[in-house]
């Protein structure tokens, strides 16, 4: 190939403009440099990176100078569009998820045992993964049975996403609940039953559960 | 490329992409063999490395007749299949599952070497007796076609090597995680409900969710301070009903062993604790 | 975002640049209309991609159609600069590699068996992986015979890479008909004649030409 010194402005842009399209990932002034064997200056490629700023300044794409160095991207505006491409749709939690998360918040602080006991399954780790990296569930202590099993409960975010102030705003069973209280074991709802005046209104927000 | 090597192959006019690119064969006497021989004389030395340079007996069997510029359709069976052998009895002597391939080749030339010498049988076809070399020559010329095919293949402008994708950044709108609904939950919650209800050895028992979610924040208050005075966990500012449910949520948590209530004699304050090892 | 039946020429050419500059692979045509919701026709799309690749023809970029759709690549000649950006080239195939994706484009589907039989030698295991870890061969199934081996062929990122848009663009094999005319022997014809036509393209890649 010739010698970089003796390519012109022109050439030197096409090849800076190649570069900075084909780069996965930013590229800083340093590594442009060796595009030339480092015979322009640092100063002359940022003269040329303008340069090519410049020209494309009308362009769907733009050349940005990211942290990492310079790059080209795709103006904002263009999203709408490129997002089409995509063409996700919103996904959805399975089912598994959906009644951990459901369990953990209605029965909580509870253990991965306790869910599976509750729900029939094995809770798979992904499962309860998902709702922590979602921060929607956290462990908030042990249970001090062997094994040490983690006690998992919800979190202010998870409220805060779905709307909620507060875990007696979940909405309650109340059909079902009248059903289910004919198999009470008479034993152990007396001690519910005896709560004084829910603060946050016992009539909307108790709730019948399943429990060994 | 490297230009240094002699392309040996290529001047009987079939281009060979191994043998263009070899580094150095190996060292005789110091001095690098770079070139594959100029004729059937091979340094001992040097034989094994040159044989591992063809890609197999077809491969050197095309490297002979081509270097003899034979005509491959007319192959002098004696000459080639002594040379042949030649070569793989020095090449087993070194690398005896390297010559396998080599040996099973060798027994194909002297066995068509023999029924070459013996007369030909009356052929029930009017078109001529078969030629033993037939089959050998039609394997020769396919793997010579796929050897010139993968030099072709190679030279073909490749991604990676002789141009660069084009991948402009593009920050996609992440896609959003999945939402749910209080509604969905409640659904989640009455679906668990009715298969429990299934099992008759489920007990029902009837609970408020606010001692659930302050037992859930007692529980962190203990797992920040690992202890905490009894009282340090009710604020009178939050009313009566509150401290009704920490209270209850309280007693959950010990009932259920999740924390522990002690005092050490009579009137001396109570702590809440998280059992031990917890 | 507007309809995108209101969009003018230009603004569409614009989304199709955005997207085909960000795409990191060959989008088809199907996909580009996804662009547009579907409201440009095929041949609408088609007609804006000439044009774009029109616009591009100085430039040190192009606009290639491929099997798998259409890209934008850097051209050849830019190579030398961009190499200096590499850490290291590229590693050569070597011959086994080479020869075995011959065989694999130009007889598939194969098996490996086939492939030996033509090289003279067994095929080390890693060569396959090789070609199958560059996405370039895959197993399309399995050969009804004792073993049932696994059928392989090149997939359309081989054909992508290597800047073809269908396996009739391979390079022609050469010809040997003419030291073969020769050939007395009539019985010896080859396993290829028999085989049903070459559905990418038996004009030009047949072997019966080759082999009679």
């Amino acid at each position: 190939m010739d010698d970089s010194a003796e390519l012109s402005p022109a050439q030197a842009l096409r090849i800076l403009e190649a570069a900075l399209l084909t780069a996965s990932e930013p590229l800083p002034v340093a590594a442009l440099r060796q595009l030339f064997d480092d015979t322009l200056s640092a100063e002359t490629v940022r003269r040329l990176l303008d340069e090519l700023r410049e020209a494309w300044a009308e362009r769907p794409v733009e050349l940005v100078q990211l942290a990492g160095g310079w790059r080209f991207r795709a103006r904002t505006e263009m999203q709408p569009w490129l997002d089409r491409l995509k063409a996700e749709r919103p996904a959805r939690y399975s089912r598994a998820v959906l009644e951990t998360l459901a369990i953990i918040a209605y029965r909580q602080p509870v253990t991965r045992g306790e869910i599976e006991e509750i729900r029939g399954v094995a809770v798979a780790t992904p499962v309860i993964r998902t709702l922590e990296a979602r921060g929607w569930v956290e462990t908030v202590g042990f249970r001090d049975v062997p094994g040490k099993p983690s006690l998992l409960a919800t979190t202010r975010r998870f409220l805060d996403d779905l709307g909620l102030r507060s875990l007696t705003e979940l909405p309650t069973l109340t059909g079902l609940e009248q059903t289910l209280q004919l198999e009470h074991d008479p034993v152990e709802h007396d001690r519910a039953d005896n709560e004084p005046a829910n603060p946050y209104g016992p009539q909307e927000h108790t709730l019948s559960s399943a429990r060994q | 490329m490297h230009t240094e090597v002699d392309t040996e192959p290529v001047e009987a006019g079939v281009a060979d992409a191994g043998a263009a690119e070899l580094p150095p064969l190996a060292r005789l006497y110091g001095e690098p063999v770079t070139s594959l021989p100029r004729d059937l004389f091979i340094p001992p030395e040097a034989l094994e490395v040159v044989l591992q340079a063809f890609e197999g007996p077809l491969d050197l069997l095309l490297y002979l007749i081509r270097k003899q510029n034979l005509d491959i359709l007319d192959i002098p069976m004696a000459d080639l299949t002594r040379q042949y052998i030649a070569y793989i009895d020095a090449l087993q002597a070194g690398r005896l599952e390297l010559a396998a391939d080599y040996l099973l080749m060798a027994a194909m030339l002297i066995d068509i070497k023999s029924r070459m010498l013996l007369p030909q049988p009356p052929s029930a076809s009017d078109e001529g007796p078969e030629d033993p070399r037939a089959e050998l020559v039609r394997r020769l010329l396919e793997y010579e076609q796929m050897r010139a095919a993968a030099t072709r293949i190679d030279a073909l402008p490749q991604a990676g090597r002789d141009f660069e994708w084009v991948q402009a950044a593009f920050e996609a709108s992440a896609p959003p995680p999945p939402g749910v609904s209080s509604a969905e939950l409640m659904d989640a919650w009455r679906s668990i409900l009715a298969r429990a209800r299934a099992n008759t050895h489920h007990r029902i028992s009837r609970e408020t969710l606010s001692v659930r979610e302050h037992m859930t924040r007692v529980l962190r208050l203990l797992r920040e301070m690992g202890m905490r005075r009894f009282t340090e966990l009710f604020d009178a500012a939050d009313g009566v009903p509150h401290l009704v449910v920490t209270f209850l949520a309280i007693l959950e948590l010990v009932r259920e062993g999740l924390a522990r209530l002690t005092q050490t004699e009579a009137l001396a304050p109570i702590y809440v604790t998280l059992p031990d090892g917890a």
